[in-house]
Formats: structure tokens, C-alpha cells, sequence
């Protein structure tokens, strides 16, 4: 088994973040993983990015042109990414940000209004954990449980109150990808 | 220890440093390898009997090396390529002065400001000598994070059994990737005592003094040919690669770090398509693992050397080679990572 | 009587005019803009007296001031 | 109604790539404003540095050219001797032209270099990642400074007006800000004395702005704002430190 | 001009960059090429329209050229071994941006602080790049007075032409010592014009910049691209060398510089002994005359390579024979300058 | 009869290489009968730079290194970090503090490494057959200003001991000459001072000292130190210009 | 009543002890030494003062004085 | 034809110029020239020494090992050249400077008294002068005349008063080698 995926918005809407929890996740559960960012300057305002991989085999190339799932938490990210997935992939897209549709009709969509959800639970920073949430449930690559002790060990001394808005998020996230 | 933790290059890079007794630490941020700096800082700061320098350049800070490692500390400093440009100078003091200390380079895409994306397209400055005269360093080039942990450790003993500094040629994509580490215990190995030429003070003992030049001609060159020396006991004794399925391979790649792994994918996608494709990956840069790759051109007789570059280590391949078989080359530039796929390619484009 | 235009894809969002203004008539905009960015909009137009202070401040040059 | 205020000439299209609130702009804006006014653009060459305005070539509507970490000053002086009745400005951060770049300053002003240097000490290495500069401020934390600076191994910040202004040839040195739209206008007024300094040919010219860098600071542009005014400024005195008028 | 006048090597680089229209100079003090500096005070300072300076150092005295060549300017700078690793980050960016210049380097003995007796060590330096990055210069090898004069006029016109810094690769020994010399009239050569490139304010024009970097790595792999173009270019064109009996030779010797001069009376001495040794002097370093050893190790099967290094152009040499002959080496380090005789030794022990 | 005037145990029996005349030597005497009376030669490491005085290691009875040219301040900051109880100083010509060096000697300084530094000013490259520093004097005629150094291309001389005095961490500061028993008497004096600066763990410490080159300044010994007196003093005022009482 | 010694062989013949010298007994010798340098010499050793000023200010350690 | 002379002595004897100037007159007679100084640091104070040679054929190694003549100016140069010299060599030496005798003997001698004639003449400074006119004599590598005028062109402006005294002390040494 191996699943890729690419997380991909604007810099300051916590990406990278999202991509260490899954990482991390799937080390505890036995798997191999990779985490590669984007990096530099382009940061600065504009668009980033991180790539997970986490498989059953070790890891070859941890250079992913075609993932099995992006994340697109902006319109810019999917306009860059929607042609990479591979077929039958997956897209977890934040609905707050992209009105459009997915032009692609081989793929699996979950829209997520990530922001407004984040913004009802009074903290606009966790959007990215309602996302991460949906992609989680939708791709089941590690249990959410995992994803929960994940945040446990890092969200340690004055963010562990930031614990439970994150958890809440992140099941909100599960729950629009069952619908 | 013993359990897997999740780190990023640059950062495992520090923490196996301090582990290997590293506690001396001089150097200027640049991307893609400031973590590394950041690390020291954090470690070193708080740490007794240690010290954590930002220098003023990245030359004050191999200037900086340079007289820690003389009083017999370990020490290291780290950059990436115009960075390691900037040391030239001061490593050719280091290596003719014969003081062990490492210097890491991440590389990114050149030349000039180049870009941040990783690179390798400093293979002969490292290998060859960038600097002026005759000298060469250990050069180890990881492909994993863990690798860039067991082989930092490694560099400082090389380091201290050769008397010579030592550099981890990495890259941008090794220092910025996660992934899971381990740091092993380590048997201690039986390395040579520093008391014999460190400067310590002379109490007790003549005054010594630790230089790089003589006017001297004849003594110069004596200097060299010991030097030349242990570059030959390390060719012989030193040399490290991974081969995978060289036995009746169609073909033999060559390639080092980053590369390498790419490699090992499109080595997989090949298999699937019936194709048995060999890759030696030099784990020594310098020393360079000539044997193997002359015993396997006497079989195999087609090669490809890919790098992140125009062209460098494949000189070293064809060197080996020596004429016994086709070497080719595909390489890609200025920061541009090659894709299992293209390789895959190439390498049908030969058989 | 004096005006601004405010290019909302030039805007960061990050509202050092709207603390420029001494008739504090700039704020920022709900939505985003395309970078993603909350925009600066002037609110009762009128009271604005073409200082250009918020144009002086503004390190995007988003800002435009007629008179 | 016409237009009173709106993009100057000598900046081209081309949106800045800096973060909200960063004063690289506004101090960008306010070179090009000169340049506009003393209509010397098209005599113009400019140097940028490697920092976050390593792009400031896509930005100036006049010819550019990019230098090595820290040695702006130097391609400044290659330029100028070459081409003496040209413009040359050169831009550089506090990580440029305080730490790497140190030798290269002093003796381009030590010469009387007849350039303008334009020196942005926002008290960090912005383009890396937020690392200690020579002018960070003593406690500030940094990526290389986690605990703080400590004076005790890190040495105090480092007054780079105050120590240039001991070199006779180093002709026109000030300090400025640009926190506030009263700053703003008194730091165009001493961009355009320092401009004014190399067209009469009295020598070398440079300008200390005062920025910020909200990023890296881990603060809001308006708080980083109040963080350079209730703490760079003091430690960091506005004014002119060396007029022409003192110069023989 | 026409007629003979005696005049030491740095010298005549320096007037012979003046008369090719060299009217800016930044270096920075160093043995054994400080008359070279001090040439250009005397003659630049009371020039119109011209400028010296010192440089506070070599990295500035190399960015000083970067502004002063950006500009079209001929522009030149010199230094020795030490010096020109500093410099290495700077050529590394000019070769990058694509401006010509001419930089000299009177080799010494190596590596460190070394001696001040003449080297030949740099040359992986030269010729592989020292700095980070795919790049490389122009490298001329010249082995007498004259030819310091000639190929110091000829760097400034190939570095015009492929927009590309050129090196003069000499050692202390050719920049010491003195022998007669003839400022020949030279036919103007049609050069590139520099108007559209040249950073002169915009006047009439767009503005334009010269930069060495760009974030996209594509782009930057596509100026690499771009680069190798000139380098295969120059490998096709300006390949230059002397051969000296080839024919029916029992042993050919390659050598550059002042090495292939001493080898001249080596082989006149072996002619007396009835040995036939031949010659092959390059003096392109790069590009190197790979052609011309392929043919020649077709026929003949003994090369000896002499240096004043412990082994360096001995790989192009290599590379170039790619295993039709046996190649040797023979190498005199630290500032030794190998004698006839003993070269004539070494030759007998092939034969 | 005892002996009251001999060899400080400090210097080795190896001859100086310097020319007749030169003040390198009775700097190193002065040094070594410093080392001799805090008794700290065996636990002292000293730097020697490129210059004339690259042969100091043969001549101190103590560890030397020999720095890279202008690097001596680093190679110390190395040193002292790795063994802070050791004693360090550098010695460095004005070449070598002065022109490449200087990054290193302005941080080295501010950061207040716990070093002493000897900076012998010749205002001449002494070693490579005298070119000009930057601290050689307006109108002097060297290799490199043949014409005699003009202020306007190439700057005045650069007094370094007042600009590396605007560093809050340069603890101890001081300029003296050797041109008659008398300043070398003072001399020895300022070097114990900033020798037990670095003793007090107080910081940096430097001490500038005038010096001749009779060589490349082609003049007699004795018409050197008068040259000294009369030119070079004159412009370099001797004295203090930091002392540890003026830091907190 | 003081001596001092000058090590001819140590001695450059830099002459800056002749002018040291309060009492101006110190002189320099015709012939060379083995480095080729007229060495200093003490004439009327009687009048030497043991001030060391030579001494002080001799480069090259060639002198020593006795008490 | 060719002739190789290394000349040594204490740097501040004049080495470099007798190397010049015979160089010089060599280039005038129409012969290839080379001169090669010993360099850096040990010319201070200590001994230094210059290689001039002049040849019919192009020169190809200008760096000489066993030289037909040397012109020792002091005892340290004769201890290190006088073995090198080629059988049935030349040494001139300054015996002002060098009491000791030459140990081979197939070697053509000639002693000249350089200081002290230099003084009689009024300047030390020719000693090397008086050296050097013994050696053109005795070697007749190139004609005396020839010496006069590259004197001639070497010491212009101020220095042209010095060129009679120079020219005095070439005589005088030519005279020693014809005893
Ligand atoms: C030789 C070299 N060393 C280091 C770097 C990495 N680097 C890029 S920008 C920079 C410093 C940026 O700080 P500053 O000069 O203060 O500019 P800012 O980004 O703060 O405006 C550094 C160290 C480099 N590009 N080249
Ligand atoms: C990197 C480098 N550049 C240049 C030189 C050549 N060099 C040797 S000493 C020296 C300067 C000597 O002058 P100074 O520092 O004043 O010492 P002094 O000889 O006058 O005592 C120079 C430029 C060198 N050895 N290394
Ligand atoms: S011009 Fe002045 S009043 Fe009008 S919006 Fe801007 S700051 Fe406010
Ligand atoms: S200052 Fe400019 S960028 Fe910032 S909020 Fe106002 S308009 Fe937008
Ligand atoms: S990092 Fe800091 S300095 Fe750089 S652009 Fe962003 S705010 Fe400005
Ligand atoms: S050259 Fe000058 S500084 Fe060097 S030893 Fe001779 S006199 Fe002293
Ligand atoms: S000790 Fe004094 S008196 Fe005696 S010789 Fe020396 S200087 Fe003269
Ligand atoms: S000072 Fe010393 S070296 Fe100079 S003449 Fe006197 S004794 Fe000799
Ligand atoms: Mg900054
Ligand atoms: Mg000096």
C-alpha cells in the first residue's frame, strides 16, 4: 500500500502543519513515511505546499508528481494541481475559497467550507483541520484515532487548550465527508 | 533511544552531530540549510562546554572551525553552494594543515545565486578541490534522512582518523524532507589521540604550532606526498556504495543521493516492464568507489550516470571505466529534480 | 473634495492605512480578495480630505489619491 | 480631479512579492519617488542585494543588477568607476551590509565611494527564515538566537550609521523610520539629500531605514509597527549623523 | 610597437591588457603576481577615462569586476592560489550572468598559505569549476613572456565573444622572470556587440538587469542549457595546443606551461640519446585538446603527463585517451619545479 | 654582576626574519616579556596572521596557529570558545586587521570576544613588497598609489582604533609607538592592560602599534622612527581610547 | 657599575641602539659579521649607565645588560 | 652558444640590476634572453640570487640547475652554488666578503676585491659593477660596450650622473680578470 498526497494553499493557513500530523500518524502506525515541503521565498504571501507519503515499502523516490490525493485549501492550488492527480484520485477542496467546479470527472470531490466551519468554532486558524479531517475519513490511509494521539503529542504546554477546538474540527471535517 | 522519531534533514544532520560529540558549532544561515543553524542554536546554547557561533560570514566561520578543531574539538560548520564557495580558502588551510572537523553542503541549484531547489552541481568542487592546491576532502553523500544521521556520525571519526576535514554532500531535498529516524548506539571505534599535535598549551611539553605553509618547497611537497598518503589508505580502505542487481543487468546506473532514490523507483517500474537495470550509488564521493565500477564494466557494457547536474561525477565514472564500456549521461540543472519516468526513459533510449 | 482608489488584487491586507487615516474611514472588507487577502475599503467617502497619509503608508502601492 | 498621488515612474508593474506590512515597499517607493523627481531613471543603475529584496531588479524601472551576498558595495564601486557619470544606488539588508558585508561597506565608504546606499535594518535576517542579524536588538528571539540575544556571547547590536560616520570621505549619513506618515516624509527627504550628495560628486551616501519585518517578528504590520517605535528607535537614534556641510 | 623591449610576465600581462583596451583593474595585493597590480597603478592612474583600485580584498576586488564588466567595460582583476579561491563565489556568478572578464592567476605552491614558488595545482580549480554550480571559464596556459603577452590579448577577445569570464593560468615563475618581448599589431577580430546586454541606464530603452538566479528552476536549468551551448561551442572552436614529434614518438609527454618548456630541453636531450619523445602542450585548458590525444593514443601508446601538481590535468588526459594507451604520471608539488634530467629519468623508465 | 635585561623565556632562540630595523620585533618582545610576567605562556595560543609576522609561531615559545589572511580574529574566536580558559591573542599587520580583514576584526570585536589583538600598523603591506593599506598616509608613495595615495580615489587613512571604539563591547582600546625607550615603555604597559582585559574576562582588548617599515618605506632605520614621529603620530594620536572602566 | 654584551651575530646593524644611548657609547663596527651587517660595538664600556634603553630598543634581542 | 651565470649575494647588493643589465645586453646582441630572480620574503636580509641566461637557440627551460658561472657576492651564495657549477666552470667571488678558498678545483677562478674597490672609488653601492666587469671579461658572453649602453638606458634622469662611477667600476673589474 502506498498513498500520496499534496497539501496545497496559501502560506499562513497552517499546510505544513497538516502535512507533519499525517506523517507523524502514519510512523505510529508502522507505515513509512515522507514529508517534503515547499520551500523559499515563494512562501511569502504566495502559494505552498507539502507532499506525505505513506506507504507499507520503503520509500523510494520521495518526489511525488502524480498523488493519489491533493488537498486544495485555495483556488490557486487546485488550478496547479487538479491535473496531477492520478486517475480515479481524490480532491478535498476548501469551498470557502474556490467557488469553482473540478473540471475532471474521474476523481472523487469532497467540498469542504473549511474556513466557515473553522469561523463557527470560533477560530478561523483550524480550518485546515477540518480538511485534513475529511481527508482522512475519505482516504482512510491512518485512523483518526492516530491523528488525535498525533495532536496530543504536539500541541504540548500552552497550546494543549488548543487541543479540543482542533479534535472538533477535525471531526466536523469526518462528518462532511460521510455526507 | 532506539525509537523512531520524525525529523527534518537539516535538523537530524544537528542532532547526530551533537550525539557524535560535536559541541563546537560555527556558521551563517542560507537556505535550504538554515534548520541546521537553528538546531546548533538551540542545542548548543543551553549546553555546558559548548558553543554555538553565528558567524559574521560564512569565512569567519570556517576561519572559526579552523581554531576550534586546532584545540582538538570536534566542530562543524554548514552551508549550501555560494556558502561553501566562500570557504574555499579556509578548507584548503584546514586540509594542509590536517585539522579533522566537518563541513556539511546542502546544495541547491547554481551557479551564481542560482536557486534554493536542490542541486548537484558541486560534485568537482567538493571531490576534486575547489580551493587551491593539492588536497582532497572525505566526501559522504547521503540519500535519507537516516542516512544523513549514521553518516554525520561517521564523518566525524573519518574525520579524526584521517586528521581531515570531512563534508557531507547533501542536498536541498534531503535537508527540507521529514522522516523517520533512529540513532543507534554506536560501538565506540578505537580513533587515533588528538594529544600528539592539538593545542592545548604547551605545559609540560614544547611549544607546537599548527600552519599551512613553508617557504620552503621541499617541505612543502614532503606535506603533499604525506597528505597523498592518506588519500591513498583511505581509496583503499575507506571506500562505501550500494549496488543493486549488477548480476546480468542490462544496464548499471550511477548516481548518488537524491538521485539515487529516484533511481530505485524507476528500477521498480523497469522490472515490472521485464527490464533488469543495475545502480551502483557511491556512498564515498571521495574516496570514489573505482573498483567496483571498473569490475562491473568488465560484464556490463552499458552505463548511465544521472545527476542534478551538467555533468560532473560521471567524469569519475568514465575515469573507472576507463574505456571498457559506454558511459552516457542524463543529467537535469539548476534545481530541477528528474522523475522516475524520464530516467526510465533514458534508459530505454540505450538498450 | 478629494477621493482614493483602492485596487483590491494590489491589497495585502494589511491594514496599516486604516490606522493612517486620521478620519479613520478606511477598514477592511469581509471577503477576500484573489490572493486571498481581507481588501482595504473606504467607508463614507466624504469625509475624506485627500491627506494621502493612508497612500504615504501603504507598502503596496494599492493606493491612488485625486483632488 | 487629478491624480495627487499614484505608482512613480522608476517602479515598474510588477507587484512587490514582500509580505503585508513589510516596509520594503514603502522604502522602494520612496527611491523610485526620487529618482522620478530628479529625473535620473534612465542614468540610473541599481544594485540589489541578496535578501528578501533580491527581486527589487523586477521592480525598478532602471537598469539593475544583482549582487553576491554582502557585496553590493563593491559591484556599486565597479560600476561607478566605469560609468562615473551614471547614478548608482545600491539596496541592502542588516544581514547584508552589517555581518557579510561588513569589509565591503567601511571601504566603500572608507574611499569616498561616490554612491548611495540604501541600508533596510528591519533587526533580522528576513529572507532566511528569521535568524539573528547584527542589529537585532539584545533579548530579541530569533532562530539562531532562541533564548534571546545574550550581549555576553552575541555582542550588543551593531550602529552601523554611528560607526561609518567616523570615516572622513563617508559624506551624508542618517538614520530614518517609516512608522508613520510624518517618518515616511522626513526618510524621502534624506533619500533625496543622499541623492543630492552623489550628483554634486561629494562622495559616499547612505541612508539607515528603520523597517520591519511582521513575519519574522511573529507580529501584526501595525504591531511591528509600535515594536520598531518603542523599541528600535530608541536603541536606534533618528537624524543625520554626517552632513556635507561637515565635510571639508 | 614591433620592437623587442625586456620585461618581466607580470608586466607584460599587465601592459598587454592596456593595449587590449583593459582599462579597468581591481585586485588586491598577493606573491607572486603583486607587479601585475602595481603595473596597473602606474599605468591606469594617470589614464582618462580609466580606474585602479585597490581592493580591501579578493572578494571585493572580483565584484568590483562584476559592476565595472556589467557596464561592457574591459575589465580585469589578478591574484595567486589563495586569492583566487576567494574569488570563486564571485566567477561562480559572472560566469552565471553571463559577463565576460579576464581573471588572472599566477599559480604557487599549494594548498594553504602554501609557498610562493611557482604551482600548478589549481588547475581542477580552473577548469572544473571551484565555485558552486555548472559553469566554466575559458582557461589559457601560456608558457613563455610572449605568450602571456599574446593569450592575455586573446582572453580579453574570447571572453567578448562567448560573453564568458576567461582565465590566464600562469605561475610564479612565468610572472617573475624576465625575457624579450614584442607588442605585435593585432587584426581587429569582429567581437559580439555588447549593446544589448550592458547595463548603461535605460535611455531609450527598457530597463534591463543582469542577474545570476531565479527561483523557477526550470528557468535557471534552461540558462545552464543555454551555457553548455558556448562550452560545446568553444570545444568545436577555440581548441588550442602545440605538438611537437608526434610522429613515430615511443612516448608522448603532455604538459602546460612552464612544465612543457622544461620538457623542451628534456626532449632535446633525449633526441641526443636517440630517444623520440613527443609533445603535447595545451594551451586551452579548457577547452581542452581532447581531439588531438584521442588521435595520438591511437597510434601511440605511452603518455606521460608532467605537473607541478600531485595530479591533476592527468585526468583530462584520461579521459581523453579513454584506455587506448597507458597514461603516467610524473609530479613535482609545493613549488618544486621538476629538472629536465629528472623528467628524462621518468621517460627512460616507460621505455 | 645579575642579568637585568635578557630573553623572556617567552620568545624561542630562533632568530627574527625581519628586516634591520624593523619594529615586528620589539612588538614581539614586548608581548613575550608580557607573557613571561602574568606567567601564562604555557597556557597561551596565539594566532599569527600573513604578513611579515607569519613566522611568528617559530618565534613565540607558546601554541601559535597561523590564520588566514585577515581571518586571525575568527581562528581566535575559535579558539577561546573551544578552550575559554585559555589565553588568546592575535597578531595581525594592518594589511591583514585592517583591509580583508576587516569583518572580522569589527565582530570579533563587537561581539566582545574575550581576545586580545596586537595590530601592528606599518601603513605599508609590508610582506608583498609594499602596497598600499589602508591606513597609509595621504601623499605617501607606494606600490600601489605611485602618485602617492590620493584621498579622493582612495580614501584617508582609516584609523581603526577610534572606529572599533564606537563598539560597546571593545572593552580596552589603546595606540602606542616604539619609536624611543620611553613609548616603549608605554607600549608594554598597554599590552599588559589589554592582556589582563582578557584575564578579567572583561572582553575584547587591542592594542594599535605604530610601527616602521625602513624597508618599502626606503628609508634608514633611524629615519623611520623619525618618520613615524613626525607623520604618523601626528594623524594616529597615541593613548587610550577604551578602557574597561568606561564599560558597564 | 653595569656591562652590557651585544650578540655581534644576532646583530643587524640597524644603528637605532647608537641613538638610544644616553651617553652615545654605542657605536658601529668596520668589519661585517657573517650576516654581512656592520654589527654595534660599546665604546668606553666605564661610562655605561645600565639604563637598557639599547637594549629596549634593539629589534633584534641582540643586547643584554648587567647590573 | 648559450651561457647560464647565476649571481648571489645579500639582497641589497645589487643582484638583480647585474642580472638586468647583462640580460639586457644579451637582447641587444641579438641573443634569446631569460632572467629568473629568487623571490619573496628570503631576500630580506638573507641571500638572494638572480639566473640570467643567454642563448643563440630559443631558450626552453629558463630554470638552471648547473649553471657555467656563478658570481658569488658573499660566503653564504659561494657554500651554496659553488657544487653546482658545470666541470671546468666559472666562479667570480667578491673576496672583500669571502676569505675562504674555492674546494674544487676544476673550476677557473677569479677573486675580486668589490667592496674595497667600490669604496676607492667612492660608493660601495658598485660593488656589483666591479663583479660584474670581471665576468664579462672572463666569460665574454657579451661586449663591454654593450654593457655601457644599456647603462646608458637604464640610468636616466637623476641617476644619469652615476652611470661614469658604474662604468669606472666595470673597467676595474675587467682589469681583475685580466690579471
Ligand atoms: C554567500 C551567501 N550566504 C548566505 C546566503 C543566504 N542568505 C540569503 S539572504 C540572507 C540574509 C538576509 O537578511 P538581510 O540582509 O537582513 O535582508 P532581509 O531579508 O532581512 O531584507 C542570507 C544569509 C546567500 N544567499 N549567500
Ligand atoms: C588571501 C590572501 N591574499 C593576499 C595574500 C598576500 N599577502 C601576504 S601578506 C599581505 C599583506 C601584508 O601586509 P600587512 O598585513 O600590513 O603585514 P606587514 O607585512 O606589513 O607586517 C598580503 C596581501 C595572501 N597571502 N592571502
Ligand atoms: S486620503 Fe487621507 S483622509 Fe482620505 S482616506 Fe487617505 S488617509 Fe484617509
Ligand atoms: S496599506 Fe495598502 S496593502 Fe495594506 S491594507 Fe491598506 S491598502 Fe491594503
Ligand atoms: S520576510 Fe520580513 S523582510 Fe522579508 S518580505 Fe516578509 S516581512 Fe519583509
Ligand atoms: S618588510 Fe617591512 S615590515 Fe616586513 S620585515 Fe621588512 S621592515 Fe619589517
Ligand atoms: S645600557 Fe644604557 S648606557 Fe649602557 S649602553 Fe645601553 S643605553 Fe647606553
Ligand atoms: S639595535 Fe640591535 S640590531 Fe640594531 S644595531 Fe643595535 S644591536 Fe644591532
Ligand atoms: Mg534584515
Ligand atoms: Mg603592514
Amino acid at each position: 500500500m502506498i498513498e500520496e498526497v499534496i497539501i496545497a494553499g496559501f502560506g499562513g493557513q497552517g499546510l505544513m502543519l497538516m502535512g507533519r500530523l499525517l506523517a507523524y500518524a502514519g510512523m505510529l502506525e508502522g507505515k513509512k513515511v515522507a514529508w517534503m515541503p515547499s520551500y523559499g521565498p515563494e512562501m511569502r504571501g504566495g502559494t505552498a505546499n507539502c507532499t506525505v507519503i505513506i506507504s507499507s515499502e520503503e520509500i523510494a523516490s520521495p518526489v511525488v508528481h502524480c498523488p493519489k490525493a491533493v488537498i486544495a485549501m485555495n483556488k490557486p492550488s487546485l488550478d496547479k494541481f487538479e491535473s496531477t492527480v492520478q486517475k480515479d484520485g481524490l480532491i478535498i477542496l476548501n469551498d470557502s475559497l474556490i467557488k469553482q467546479k473540478v473540471k475532471r470527472n474521474d476523481l472523487k470531490v469532497v467540498r469542504v467550507s473549511a474556513n466557515e466551519i473553522a469561523n463557527k468554532l470560533g477560530n478561523l486558524k483550524v480550518a485546515n483541520m477540518v480538511a485534513l479531517g475529511a481527508y482522512v475519513k475519505k482516504s482512510g490511509v491512518v485512523k483518526m484515532e492516530t491523528i488525535f494521539k498525533v495532536l496530543g503529542k504536539t500541541l504540548t504546554g500552552p497550546k494543549e487548550k488548543l487541543i479540543d477546538i482542533n479534535k472538533n474540527a477535525l471531526k466536523k471535517g469526518e462528518e462532511t465527508a460521510i455526507k | 533511544m532506539g525509537e523512531k522519531i520524525l525529523m527534518k534533514g537539516n535538523e537530524a544532520i544537528g542532532e547526530a552531530a551533537v550525539q557524535a560529540g560535536c559541541h563546537y558549532y560555527f556558521g551563517y544561515p542560507i537556505t535550504p540549510q538554515s534548520e541546521l543553524t537553528a538546531y546548533m542554536a538551540k542545542k548548543l546554547l543551553k549546553m555546558e562546554n559548548a558553543a554555538f557561533v553565528q558567524a559574521e560570514s560564512e569565512i569567519a566561520a570556517i576561519n572559526m572551525v579552523y581554531g576550534a578543531a586546532s584545540t582538538g574539538a570536534r566542530t562543524m560548520t554548514s552551508s549550501s553552494s555560494p556558502g561553501i564557495s566562500l570557504k574555499q580558502e579556509g578548507i584548503s588551510y584546514i586540509a594542509c594543515s590536517e585539522v579533522p572537523c566537518v563541513v556539511v553542503n546542502m546544495q541547491r541549484g547554481g551557479p551564481g545565486l542560482g536557486s534554493i531547489q536542490p542541486g548537484q552541481a558541486d560534485y568537482f568542487q567538493a571531490t576534486k578541490g575547489g580551493g587551491h592546491g593539492d588536497y582532497h576532502l572525505i566526501v559522504l553523500a547521503p540519500s535519507s534522512v537516516q542516512e544523513l544521521v549514521d553518516l554525520t556520525m561517521d564523518a566525524f571519526d573519518l574525520a579524526d582518523k584521517y586528521t581531515n576535514p570531512a563534508m557531507i554532500l547533501g542536498d536541498g531535498l534531503l535537508g527540507q524532507m521529514m522522516e523517520a529516524v533512529e540513532f543507534k548506539k554506536r560501538q565506540k571505534v578505537k580513533l587515533p589521540d588528538k594529544s600528539s599535535w592539538a593545542l592545548t598549551g604547551c605545559k609540560g611539553r614544547e611549544h607546537r604550532y599548527i600552519v599551512s605553509f613553508d617557504l620552503d618547497p621541499d617541505i612543502l611537497e614532503k606535506w603533499n606526498l604525506k597528505i597523498e598518503k592518506k588519500y591513498n589508505k583511505l581509496k583503499e580502505k575507506e571506500v562505501r556504495y550500494e549496488a543493486i542487481n549488477l548480476e546480468n543487468a542490462d544496464l548499471v546506473l550511477v548516481a548518488y543521493g537524491t538521485v539515487a532514490r529516484i533511481i530505485k523507483t524507476a528500477i521498480q517500474d523497469a522490472k515490472k516492464e521485464g527490464l533488469n537495470i543495475g545502480l551502483i550509488r557511491p556512498i564515498t564521493l571521495f574516496p570514489f568507489p573505482e573498483k567496483v565500477i571498473a569490475e562491473t564494466a568488465e560484464k556490463v557494457k552499458k552505463f548511465l550516470t544521472v545527476e542534478m547536474s551538467m555533468g560532473q561525477m560521471v567524469e569519475d565514472v568514465k575515469l573507472a571505466v576507463n574505456g571498457k564500456a559506454e558511459v552516457k549521461f542524463y543529467g537535469r540543472a539548476g534545481g530541477v529534480i528528474p522523475s522516475p519516468e524520464e530516467i526510465l526513459n533514458e534508459v530505454k533510449k540505450y538498450l | 473634495m478629494a477621493k482614493i482608489i483602492i485596487d483590491e488584487e494590489k491589497c495585502k491586507g494589511c491594514e496599516l492605512c486604516t490606522v493612517a487615516c486620521p478620519e479613520n474611514i478606511i477598514v477592511m472588507a469581509k471577503h477576500f480578495n484573489k490572493k486571498g487577502y481581507h481588501p482595504a475599503e473606504q467607508i463614507n467617502p466624504e469625509k475624506c480630505t485627500g491627506c494621502a497619509f493612508c497612500a504615504l503608508t501603504c507598502p503596496d502601492l494599492a493606493i491612488e489619491v485625486y483632488k | 480631479m487629478k491624480k495627487v498621488f499614484g505608482r512613480p515612474e522608476s517602479l515598474t508593474e510588477v507587484p512587490f512579492t514582500y509580505c503585508p506590512g513589510c516596509h520594503h515597499g514603502i522604502a522602494h517607493r520612496l527611491i523610485a519617488e526620487v529618482l522620478d523627481e530628479f529625473e535620473i531613471r534612465e542614468n540610473t543603475i541599481g544594485v540589489c542585494p541578496v535578501g528578501c529584496s533580491v527581486f527589487a531588479y523586477l521592480f525598478f524601472n532602471c537598469d539593475m543588477i544583482s549582487a553576491a551576498h554582502g557585496r553590493a558595495p563593491a559591484t556599486a564601486t565597479g560600476i561607478k568607476r566605469a560609468k562615473p557619470d551614471s547614478i548608482v544606488f545600491a539596496y541592502q539588508g542588516d544581514g547584508d551590509l552589517a555581518s557579510i558585508g561588513t569589509a565591503e561597506i567601511v571601504h566603500a565608504a572608507n574611499r569616498g565611494e561616490n554612491i548611495t546606499v540604501i541600508f533596510i535594518n528591519n533587526a533580522i535576517y528576513g529572507m532566511t527564515g528569521g535568524q539573528m542579524a547584527p542589529t537585532t536588538l539584545v533579548g530579541q528571539v530569533t532562530q539562531t538566537s532562541p533564548y534571546g540575544r545574550d550581549p555576553k556571547t552575541m555582542g550588543y547590536p551593531i550602529k552601523m550609521a554611528e560607526m561609518l560616520s567616523t570615516l572622513k570621505r563617508a559624506t551624508y549619513i542618517s538614520r530614518v523610520a517609516l512608522t508613520k506618515p510624518a517618518y515616511i516624509v522626513k526618510a524621502k527627504k534624506a533619500i533625496k539629500k543622499a541623492f543630492q550628495v552623489q550628483l554634486d560628486g561629494k562622495g559616499f551616501s547612505m541612508v539607515e531605514i528603520l523597517s520591519t519585518c511582521p513575519t519574522n517578528w511573529g507580529l501584526s504590520p501595525i504591531e511591528a509597527n509600535k515594536w520598531v517605535e518603542e523599541n528600535m528607535i530608541p536603541y536606534y537614534p533618528l537624524g543625520e549623523f554626517k552632513t556635507p556641510e561637515e565635510v571639508e
